[in-house]
């Protein structure tokens, strides 16, 4: 875990609304696990104030005609442009400066299995693709990716390029299967019902998954989004119930520190949309 | 900075002392916002630090409220953790062993939601030999039960000051909410019920609504302001209290850099707390330090003790 | 934004009424950031506006404080101004001639250096029918007698207010200040003692020190916080008078846009002041009606009536 | 006065930590008067939040190769970086956006004279260009031109183009004479007494010619700065004490819309250094 004042290697749009930015962090490649996040100081100044949340999409090593450089290792995020920050983002460029911190959290629980789902939601993608790199060692893994249109849909032919077979649905049919991608997993894990299950995605996504996995006790793995101030488990802004949790015994877990990958089973379902109702971008994705 | 030459001078001293406690330097996390250390302990020597201070500590476990939390807003955050801590008895099991690694003092934030908690909390700190100090707060505005009775009203927190003096073995430090109308009454209250020193400010009360959804973007409906948008009243509200009372002042609120811990040290605060800005860049504090020093070089300043109240009025 | 196709469907209707005041959008300058009107009547028709709120006004001429008056923060201003205005006289003679070409209400900020100037003030505002209502501010916190001490304690307060509204033969809105433990018991106090409206809040007690010359930033010390920093202490006192008081609330306090425009009105404020906004962007007002405007489109609502108080408690 | 949102054309360090900005302002060149000012808001955030007041230097039209262009006049500021704002500023680059307001204030009182003597105290002389271009049509102008070294003495040759007899003077004798600027000014008054005098610069140099000038009845006018929000008379912040002034019968003038050029005798000198000794730069010119 560190704190970098480093650079950017490049920033360009992937779909309308989505971009892929490429930083140089030198340390990532062996730090990073699947699943972590990084924060990112979109401003030197202090507007935004706060850092914010990325998933960590991958880490590698610059080529060869690349060098010169202070250092060779990269780190990519994949973001959506949702508000303040993230418009910011957008409007960097190669060269420009940015505080980088990270790599943060718990990553995914890497299990062998011969079936593996990845389930993504948007731009819930992002922190599967090192996890498909490394799961692709070990079985078959298949990636259902839904979203509301084509746009939403990304890199998708690079997990195809890891040998992952990928699942494409849309809310509005644009791209692939028309309808939600838990239609498709439900299919999946009727003909797979020994698979192991990673999502990531928006809260009502999330909880359909669950639900489809917990029926089936199928083990799910979920990564979780929520509003993080520091990132690293000091300001308790990020909670979300753990299972078991009562007031007078509370078991919060820091999304941060604990997450943002979890158990299905270590979370009070329940009481999760309350809180996360509002992290969601403002036009209500589902 | 067109100083260079200067800085060969030998180091000026930072070191300051609040009720006793002998400080390396005048900067320390504000309660809440630095966990128990570990959480920053990747990013420097937690000895670089003035003094270590924890997340409010309770009796018992604290559940703390609903999430969201914290929402953010031009140039500060709201927060509404509502005091969620793991309770003394797991702070002295899992969180002490890591503290003691460190030299730089441990002060103990604390609250409690009666006045027995407060009194059974002051004992219970004054066991504890890697406590270096304590403070009380009265101050937070999101626990109804955790002080905002206290916080602002100058009986009722003199009545718990006094009763926390009587069972607390070690200097004690009463931080202040600003949500009252003058915080000099207050200040003096607490002075008079035995206090060693006076921190403030504790985050204003705010609001924030999300307009699409047309709610509020805290579960708690209000939180705490904090960061720099406060930090023009933590100012005013420090300069005041070091005007009434003789106890030290720690200065809290909106502090970022080096410049803006000077404005509270220059109209006299004795040391600084360092909040929001923890989360803004986790190395904020070692950072102020090296300020402090290029400050004291630049000023030709041996000593920081000289620049603390050393406000020149017009 | 992605509902361009909406946008051909019928304006929606932006007037607000309060206490008897028919405003034909809830969009008003904040009492001493908009002078006298013809300082930004350059930039848009004043027309455009719901209401115009002219610098506080007193019977005599004041000479107001000693420079520097107004320091920056971050996202917010200090000021001292000091309450300088030309009085009341030279208001009628040199300014009201040109507020006379609009129609928009006129409403005139005032205040008193005595209980018996409060008065005068009143029975002379009444004399003038291009005055709509009166603004009575008893929370400037820069000046001493005009207004500290009336400002922070409810009895003081109703007794101004009730003297006020004796002499007064319009709509009278009160301004409150937000550098007080409690506003709903001044709110109360005031609605009581006879306001039709309440105003809040005015500026946060602030300080800014230049720590290169150790000095105050501001040659009164002391000055008013205005600015977006202070947003999220507004909109919480607009929530907690709402809840508090029947009469109308008009919300002010770090407005920049029409977003936190509407965090007031959602939490229940019938119409807003823009302050310092319209230093940062003189066109700050006209935009912000603009806005209002596309958000009732938006949200698919006829009447802005429907937004205000529509607030969603969990 | 207009509000614009406009296009930089062109932002060059002039030498160290002194700018020049060339900005389209349509509607400028013939709106303009000798002394005025302009606000530009340095950043589309909150960020500084006020607007930063910059002397008029110049109006032009661009030559006509950049036909294309939505307008062709421009505006030019010479600029000092002090602190947050035109930090932000000089960053800015040819293309990028920035919202002026302006032309602001009171220009100088412009008389025919045989003998017009200028002086400018390092980026004091902004607002003598645009006067000695109307002044040299009439009489001999004179530009006294101090600083502390030959990093304040800026765009000397562009006065002398316009056919103005420049005298630098720096502190430490980098450039030009080594003395003040007021000892120049001195000798000339000694030698020109009928002359009018135009001054802009640091408090301490405006008060030292202003008592040059007062000893020997020359008419004199200064151009001020002070502490603004509105820049429009609205907030009352920058004022400056007139003659007369008492605290009864209060008599204030806004620099921003009265000034920000004054003839001397509109002013109390007495108490104009205390409100504006917070007005200099933070290393303390004189
Ligand atoms: C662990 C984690 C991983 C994430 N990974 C990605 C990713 O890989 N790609 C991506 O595009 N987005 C990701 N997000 C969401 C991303 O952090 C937000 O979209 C982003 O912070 C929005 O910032 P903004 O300033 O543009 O929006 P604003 O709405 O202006 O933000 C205001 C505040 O809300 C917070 N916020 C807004 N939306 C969210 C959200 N969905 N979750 C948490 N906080 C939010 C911001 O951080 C900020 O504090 C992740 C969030 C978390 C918690
Ligand atoms: C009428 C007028 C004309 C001016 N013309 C020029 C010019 O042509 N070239 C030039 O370089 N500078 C000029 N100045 C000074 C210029 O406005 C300041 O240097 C600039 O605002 C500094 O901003 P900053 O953010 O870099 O500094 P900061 O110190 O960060 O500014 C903080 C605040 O102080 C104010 N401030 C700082 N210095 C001054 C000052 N000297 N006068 C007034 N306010 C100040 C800023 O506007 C801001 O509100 C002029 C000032 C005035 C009033
Ligand atoms: C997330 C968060 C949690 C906090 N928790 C506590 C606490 O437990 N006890 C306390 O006395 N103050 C608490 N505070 C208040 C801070 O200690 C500090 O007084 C306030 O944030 C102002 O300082 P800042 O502007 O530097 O953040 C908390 C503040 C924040 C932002
Ligand atoms: C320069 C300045 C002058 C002000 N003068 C007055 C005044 O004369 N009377 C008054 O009631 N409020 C006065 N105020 C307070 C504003 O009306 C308003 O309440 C406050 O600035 C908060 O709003 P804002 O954040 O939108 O600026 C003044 C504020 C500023 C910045
Ligand atoms: S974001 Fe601060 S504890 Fe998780
Ligand atoms: S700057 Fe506002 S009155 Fe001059």
């Amino acid at each position: 875990m560190h704190n970098y004042n480093t650079t950017i290697l490049s920033n360009q749009e992937l779909s309308p609304g989505y971009y892929r930015m490429r930083i140089l962090a030198p340390g990532f490649v062996a730090a990073s696990k699947p699943g972590q996040f990084l924060m990112i100081r979109v401003s030197g100044g202090l507007e935004p104030l706060l850092r914010r949340p990325f998933g960590i999409f991958r880490t590698g090593f610059l080529p060869a005609d690349c060098e010169g450089l202070p250092d060779k290792e990269y780190v990519e995020i994949l973001y959506k442009v949702i508000g303040s920050g993230t418009r910011i983002l957008k409007d960097l460029h190669q060269g420009d400066r940015v505080e980088l911190l990270g790599p943060l959290g718990n990553g995914f629980d890497v299990q062998p299995a011969a079936e593996q789902i990845l389930v993504g939601g948007g731009i819930g993608l992002v922190p599967l693709y090192m996890l498909a790199r490394q799961l692709v060692k070990t079985g078959n893994v298949r990636l259902l990716m839904g979203g509301r249109c084509r746009d939403d849909i990304l890199a998708v032919t690079e997990f195809e390029r890891l040998g992952v077979a990928t699942y494409v649905s849309t809310d509005d049919g644009s791209l692939g299967e028309e309808g939600l991608v838990t239609d498709v997993l439900q299919r999946k894990l009727d003909k797979f019902p020994q698979a192991m299950v990673y999502a990531c995605g928006p809260m009502p996504m999330l909880r359909a998954v669950h639900e489809l996995c917990d029926l089936r006790k199928v083990p799910l793995q979920v990564s979780l989004e929520a509003f993080m101030a520091c990132g690293v488990g000091a300001c308790l802004g990020c909670v979300v119930k753990g299972a078991g949790h009562t007031e007078s015994d509370p078991h919060y877990l820091c999304t941060c520190k604990e997450g943002p990958v979890f158990r299905a089973d270590q979370l009070e379902w329940d009481t999760l949309e309350a809180g996360h109702d509002e992290c969601g971008c403002e036009e209500g994705e589902a | 900075m067109n100083d260079r030459n200067r800085e060969n001078s030998k180091q000026p001293s930072l070191a300051v002392e609040i009720a006793g406690l002998r400080l390396k330097n005048p900067v320390m996390p504000a309660s809440g916002t630095f966990g128990y250390g570990q959480e920053y302990a990747p990013f420097f020597d937690l000895d670089e630090l003035g003094a270590i201070v924890t997340k409010g500590l309770s009796l018992n476990p604290k559940a703390g409220n609903p999430t969201p939390r914290i929402a953010e807003t031009t140039s500060g955050m709201l927060n509404a953790i509502g005091l969620q801590n793991v309770g003394v008895e797991a702070f002295i099991r899992d969180k002490m062993p890591f503290l003691r690694q460190y030299r730089t003092p441990v002060i103990a934030n604390f609250f409690g939601n009666s006045l027995e908690e407060y009194g059974e909390m002051a004992r219970r700190l004054s066991d504890l030999p890697e406590v270096a100090a304590a403070e009380l707060n009265i101050s937070c505005p999101n626990v109804k039960k955790g002080g905002i009775v206290f916080g602002t009203d100058p009986q009722a927190a003199a009545e718990v000051v006094s009763l926390v003096r009587r069972h607390l073995s070690k200097p004690l430090i009463v931080k202040l909410t600003p949500n009252v109308t003058d915080i000099t009454v207050m200040a003096r209250a607490v002075e008079e019920a035995g206090a060693d020193a006076i921190c403030c400010i504790n985050t204003l009360t705010g609001m924030a609504v999300d307009v699409r959804r047309r709610s509020l973007r805290l579960a708690n409906l209000t939180g705490g302001l904090s960061g720099p948008a406060i930090r023009p009243v933590a100012v005013r509200m420090v300069y005041q209290v070091v005007q009434a009372v003789k106890v030290p002042v720690i200065g809290v609120g909106g502090i970022t850099k080096a410049e803006d811990a000077l404005e509270f040290l220059i109209v006299g605060a004795r040391a600084v707390q360092v909040g929001t800005a923890n989360f803004v860049d986790p190395q904020a504090m070692p950072k102020i330090v090296a300020g402090l020093q290029q400050y004291c070089r630049e000023q030709r300043v041996d000593d920081i003790n000289d620049v603390i109240g050393s406000l020149q009025l017009p």
